[in-house]
């Protein structure tokens, strides 16, 4: 019965080698799946505006104005400091938030939150002051605003 | 014998599939249509041109320079003359005369930005003749800098000389 | 269940082995998608930023440069997604003018780099701006219809927007449509926006009256042989075509053919006539042997085309005998005729042209009949006005679309030899249009080098595309009637065959006069259309003098003066004559600041490009003077007086000296 | 009363209906159980066609790529919009932009491709082996049924792509339905939603695609594999007498 024994015993580390092959080679499947899964459903292009854009000339925005750029949700407001962008987006719940220039304050329609020019939450259910963006000069000589980077409350850019 | 007449039957089947899906598989069995010609029978063929205009090889002028040629035509060849030479035909009566602008030498020495000055802000803001107007304001950066690049390609044409 | 062991081990193998095959299949996604061609190149944008950067914002900029697709996506263009700057990544940089492609900065342009947001690539390069491989981006795959513009035709795609014949800064589009327009192609190809498209070659009525059918002969067979500049094609006739062509011209309308009777009309003095001819200054729209303006025909070899009464008839009165032509009706005398048709009958005649045989030609109706089918088979009514045949159905395919059309659509006939790409065929087509196929019927047009890529770039830019609203520059069509007497008197002069009057009429004249009440004093201008006198030395094309009555001159300026008028322009600068102090200022700011004199010549002083200065005052009025100097591209845009950007007071000062030129104090 | 007796006593009838009709206790249970909806699991089967025999798998391996298209084609349908001309963008997009877009694309092709021949090829192996004679006949007409779908499936996604192979494709299929007697041009009015191959015509053969077909083929499917267990297998059928 030796023989008959050795063969089996040949036979099964032979299967266990496939065994531990096959199962090891599936988990590297499922594995990898999941990643490429991940990777499909990732959007690799947007079709949204992009959160990086140019205004105009610094000079056209008056000192003590804000102009409102609505697309992109973005206040420029220039004070005898310099300029400071605001997105316009309340920090309630994401309704957007309009400028009243008679009172000087930004206002939003859905709660009631009031901020002041500099972002501050004034009155209102709104947690978080306005988000205060970054600010740049083109090489032309124009705004560009990056909705993409957040700079901190009391950030002024001069030009 | 069963055996054999099944896999028969599935290379029958597997061959008929090949062939239909064959994306060649139209014109391999029914052919290409033959083009109907229309013969015109007072032509004689020897009549027809076939020339090959259409190799003759294409100016060596990109856009910017086929721009600024047109610019450099209507505006400087009055006095620069049509090879830049300085020998338009208004350059009879002035003094200084008009640079010559195909003179080798001249293109080296300057710069882009040196002729583009000249050429925007005129002569007299540059020390030079003020028979040399200003072109900035009719012009504008752009089309100047088309003119440039045209300017460079008339002293490319010289025979470099040493 | 015998073998059990042995058939499970099977399984196991195949388990292995299937998981194994499975592994590998699911491995090739991600490794191509790791080999994608724009990774390359990002990273080599990358190093080759960081290798340029200067500052330590130029440092920061370089290293946020990751590895992704980007691409410029217009919401307000339909469906345009432009990914090209995943590997053309340095197009908006200007400090990568000196990198090699795809990395290399764009060249400056009317839409660039301003506007590449607008934009984006495929506008103007045309290829598959959604695919992120060269191939298929450059639309060189099979699956996309429209490659990529080669560089020397990009230009037509400023005129996929632009519409109108001339584009600002693509003149190489310019020139072929005005190509096309003069060409005749709209004779016999529809083309959206040029239905009213009009020809100007001559109504073919009363030839018989007119020339030889020895001449019409050698016409038909091959103009450009006869008239290197004609307009008209080599139709490339076969011999009894031309012979029943000649025929049938020769009987519209039956009538007479005395060609070499002319018994009413003596001979005339040549000196005299000679004389005349250079006085009416007749090459200011005609050539004499290739000398002249050119826009008007050629006279040398007149005298072997046309008969002399014909000649006279016609100076007479040309529009009695071509009512569309552009020519002017001049005031000549019966013995200005006689004397001027000698002249010319006995100077400008050709002496290749066939002698003109002595028997009357009468051909056979069947000929005339076989004259006609022809007439109407190469499509000759596109272009020829005769009476009797009024359809001006175009023969040819239309064109409309063209620009577009794949390559696979195309018939490529016999020329075998043409690389199988839509530019290389149009090229074939225009330049040697019978050699696709036999039975063709587009005759032969002499274009050459830049010619042929001007007509090549003009036909790409017919793509029938449907542009966006925001995006079209429609083909403005001017419509402007002069109204009245004065309408009569400027159809009679034909002022509009020179002159241009808000937007209508010829580019001949450099001077528009749309304007011209507020320009001219009127005094001046009567004078002026009495007897020209000389503005522009140096031009070939001057005013013509028209002979015509005095009542007709006092009429045109004063209605000139009282409509032709800009409320813009000041129409008294001063209120009296202007200060001593001033005109010295002038004077001194028009030789010393600004160099006037490098153009304008007064007294014999100074360079003759600009009208001359000497009668200034007496032609010119001061505010108009005033308001040229402050700018005067505002008339014409491409006024070659260029703008110094004049203050105010300087332009008073010299519009105070120019007001004083050729005035008696 | 003869009417009914026709239809009860008729061929076809006792092919699909294997319990008589008289209203007796036994056959209102049959009723129930012998009703792949009332009763998806066989009250009784017999073992060998539990059996794990010797076959092709055509069968089974047909099932396995109906699986994979279903699964593949869910994925893709995050990246499809059923529009002009946005249909034929959404294919650039899975070409140049998402990931293993292409793979995806290319695995429900391709097991559309192969589920045709399989299907096909598993109809003649039935036809071979004179599997469609009774008990089967029901199944076999099933499986037509089935073959059919699964042409459909892969007629209705041909569309889908919005190229001009597409575009052609249906062209032409939906003017074949005209041949259809009297109803022809109706069935193709309805069919694209009007008179020509547009917008319309995606959506609906996108819902066709995408909902009506693959519900029908998988309750298709059910009824035949419910059959097969009570009636046995291809590989059983040949050369074994019933009983």
């Amino acid at each position: 019965m030796e023989p008959h024994e050795d063969k089996n015993k040949g036979d099964l580390s032979r299967r266990k080698f496939f065994q531990t092959a096959g199962i090891t080679a599936c988990a590297l499947v499922s594995g990898g799946a999941s990643i490429l899964g991940f990777d499909f459903l990732r959007p690799r292009v947007l079709f949204e505006l992009p959160t990086k854009f140019t205004l105009t000339r610094p000079d056209a925005i008056e000192v003590g104005s804000v102009i409102t750029d609505e697309p992109h949700h973005v206040y420029v407001a220039r004070s005898s400091h310099g300029f400071r962008a605001l997105s316009s987006v309340c920090t309630h719940l994401g309704c957007i938030t309009r400028y009243s220039p008679d009172e000087g304050i930004i206002a939003c329609p859905c709660h009631g939150s009031k901020f002041a020019l500099d972002g501050e939450v004034i009155a209102g259910p709104a947690p978080r002051p306005l988000p205060c963006l970054q600010l740049d000069l083109s090489p032309s000589g124009l705004i560009v605003v990056d909705t993409s980077i957040e700079v901190p409350q009391e950030t002024v850019f001069k030009l | 014998m069963r055996k054999t007449t099944r896999i028969l039957v599935y290379l029958a089947v597997g061959f008929g599939f090949v062939l239909a899906w064959l994306p060649a598989g139209r014109s391999l069995l029914f052919g290409s249509d033959p083009t109907d010609i229309d013969m015109n029978d007072s032509l004689q063929t020897e009549d027809i041109i076939t020339d090959d205009a259409w190799r003759t090889p294409i100016p060596d002028l990109g856009y910017r320079e086929r721009e600024g040629r047109a610019l450099f035509r209507h505006y400087c060849a009055l006095c620069h003359g049509q090879s830049g030479e300085g020998d338009g035909f208004n350059a009879y009566n002035l003094d200084p005369k008009p640079r010559d602008l195909s003179d080798h030498e001249f293109q080296t020495a300057q710069t882009d930005e040196d002729l583009a000055e000249v050429i925007g802000g005129g002569g007299g803001d540059a020390g030079l003749s003020n028979a040399m107007p200003p072109w900035g304001k009719v012009l504008g950066e752009r089309k100047i800098g088309y003119v440039i690049a045209y300017l460079r390609t008339l002293a490319d044409s010289l025979p470099e000389t040493d | 269940m015998r073998n059990d062991g042995g058939g499970l081990d099977r399984i196991w193998f195949w388990f292995a082995a299937m998981s194994f095959v499975f592994l590998v299949v699911l491995a090739i996604s991600p490794i191509k998608d790791y080999f994608r061609e724009y990774r390359k190149y990002q990273i080599d944008y990358r190093d080759q930023l960081l290798e340029r950067a200067g500052t330590s914002r130029e440092l920061r900029d370089a290293n946020r440069e990751g590895v992704r697709i980007r691409q410029i996506w217009n919401p307000d263009y339909p469906n345009r997604v432009d990914r090209c700057t995943s590997c053309h990544l340095g197009v908006e940089n200007p400090g990568m003018a000196d990198a090699s492609p795809p990395l290399r900065t764009h060249p400056m342009t009317p839409h660039t780099p301003e506007q590449f947001a607008s934009f984006g690539c495929v506008t103007c390069h045309r290829g598959q701006g959604r695919a992120t491989t060269m191939m298929d981006a450059h639309g060189l795959a099979s699956d996309w219809a429209t490659p990529m513009l080669p560089l020397r035709y990009t230009e037509a795609s400023c005129g996929t927007c632009h519409m109108d014949e001339e584009v600002p800064e693509a003149n190489l589009l310019s020139r072929g449509r005005t190509l096309m327009a003069e060409l005749g192609c709209y004779a016999c190809h529809e083309v959206d926006g040029h239905e009213a498209w009009e020809s100007d070659a001559p109504d073919l009525d009363g030839l018989s009256r007119k020339t030889s059918p020895e001449w019409l002969r050698t016409w038909i067979a091959d103009p450009q042989s006869v008239r290197p500049t004609t307009k008209m094609p080599y139709i490339q006739l076969g011999q009894s075509e031309i012979d029943s062509l000649v025929a049938f011209l020769w009987t519209r309308p039956a009538g007479e053919d005395d060609f070499l009777q002319d018994e009413e009309n003596p001979a005339g003095d040549p000196d005299r006539g000679e004389t005349l001819f250079r006085e009416s200054r007749c090459i200011s729209c005609h050539t004499v042997d290739g000398r002249g303006n050119g826009s008007a025909a050629e006279l040398s070899g007149i005298a072997s085309k046309v008969n002399r009464r014909w000649l006279i008839e016609y100076l007479e009165n040309p529009h009695a005998l071509q009512p569309e032509t552009k020519m002017p009706r001049y005031y000549f005398t019966r013995q200005d005729l006689l004397d001027l048709s000698q002249y010319l009958m006995d100077e400008l005649w050709d002496p290749e042209a066939p002698p003109p045989v002595e028997q009357a030609f009468r051909p056979p109706q069947k000929m005339v009949e076989g004259g006609m089918r022809t007439f109407r088979k190469y499509g000759c009514s596109g272009c020829h006005q005769i009476s009797g045949l009024t359809d001006r159905s175009r023969i040819g395919p239309e064109l409309t679309g063209i620009g577009r059309k794949p390559v696979d659509q195309l018939d490529f006939g016999r020329r075998d030899d043409l690389p199988r790409t839509l530019h290389d065929w149009i090229g074939a087509k225009v330049s040697s249009p019978r050699s696709f196929r036999d039975g063709l019927k587009m005759p032969q047009f002499i274009l050459e080098g830049e010619d042929l890529t001007a007509v090549i770039t003009a036909l790409l830019s017919n793509t029938g595309e449907v542009i966006p609203e925001e995006y079209r520059v429609e083909r403005v069509i001017a419509n402007y009637d002069p109204p009245g007497r004065f309408g009569e008197l400027v159809d009679r002069y034909r002022c509009l065959s020179c002159h241009e009057v808000e937007g209508v009429g010829g580019d001949i004249s450099t001077a528009p006069l749309t304007v011209e009440g507020s320009r001219v004093q009127e005094s001046w201008l009567k004078n002026y259309l009495l007897r020209p006198s000389t503005i522009r030395p140096i031009l070939t094309d001057r005013m013509i003098p028209l002979r015509m009555p005095e009542e007709d001159a006092a009429f045109l300026a004063n209605f000139m003066q009282n409509v032709y008028v800009d409320d813009d322009i000041p129409a008294r600068l001063f209120s009296e004559e202007p200060d001593p102090a001033n005109v010295r200022r002038g004077s001194h700011l028009f030789y010393e600041r600004y160099g006037c004199q490098a153009c304008h010549m007064i007294d014999g002083r100074g360079g003759y490009f600009g009208p001359l200065l000497d009668e200034a005052g007496v032609r010119l009025k001061p505010g108009w003077v005033y308001w040229w100097v402050l700018g005067s591209q505002r008339w014409r845009d491409d006024v070659r007086c260029p703008d110094y950007g004049v203050p105010d007071r300087d332009a008073l000062d010299l519009a105070a000296f120019i007001s004083s030129l050729g005035r008696t104090p | 009363m003869k009417l009914e007796k026709m239809i009860t006593g008729s061929r076809v009838w006792r092919s699909i209906v294997r319990h008589g009709v008289e209203p007796t206790n036994r056959n209102r249970v049959l009723t129930v159980v012998q009703n792949v909806f009332l009763h998806l699991h066989s009250a009784k089967v017999r073992r060998r066609n539990l059996e794990f025999s010797s076959t092709y798998y055509l069968g089974a391996v047909s099932l396995i790529l109906f699986a994979i298209l279903v699964g593949t084609g869910i994925v893709l349908m995050i990246y499809y919009h059923p529009s002009v001309p946005q249909a034929y963008n959404d294919m650039k997009e899975l070409k140049f932009v998402v990931g293993s877009g292409m793979f995806l694309r290319n695995m429900h092709r391709w097991a559309a491709h192969g589920m045709v021949i399989v299907v096909f090829l598993h109809l003649l192996r039935v036809f071979y082996h004179r599997a469609y004679k009774p008990p089967r006949e029901f199944n076999w007409v099933v499986g037509i049924v089935l073959l059919l779908m699964t042409l459909l499936l892969s007629y209705t996604g041909y569309l889908l792509p919005w190229d001009q192979l597409a575009f052609w494709a249906v062209s032409v299929g939906t003017n074949m339905v005209k041949a259809v007697p009297v109803l022809g041009d109706r069935i193709r009015y309805l069919l694209l939603g009007g008179n020509v191959v547009g917008e319309s015509a995606l959506l609906r053969f996108y819902v066709l695609h995408c909902v009506i077909l693959p519900l029908a083929l998988t309750i298709g499917v059910g009824v035949h594999l419910w059959r097969v267990r009570k009636d046995g297998s291809v590989a059983g059928s040949s050369g074994r007498k019933r009983g």
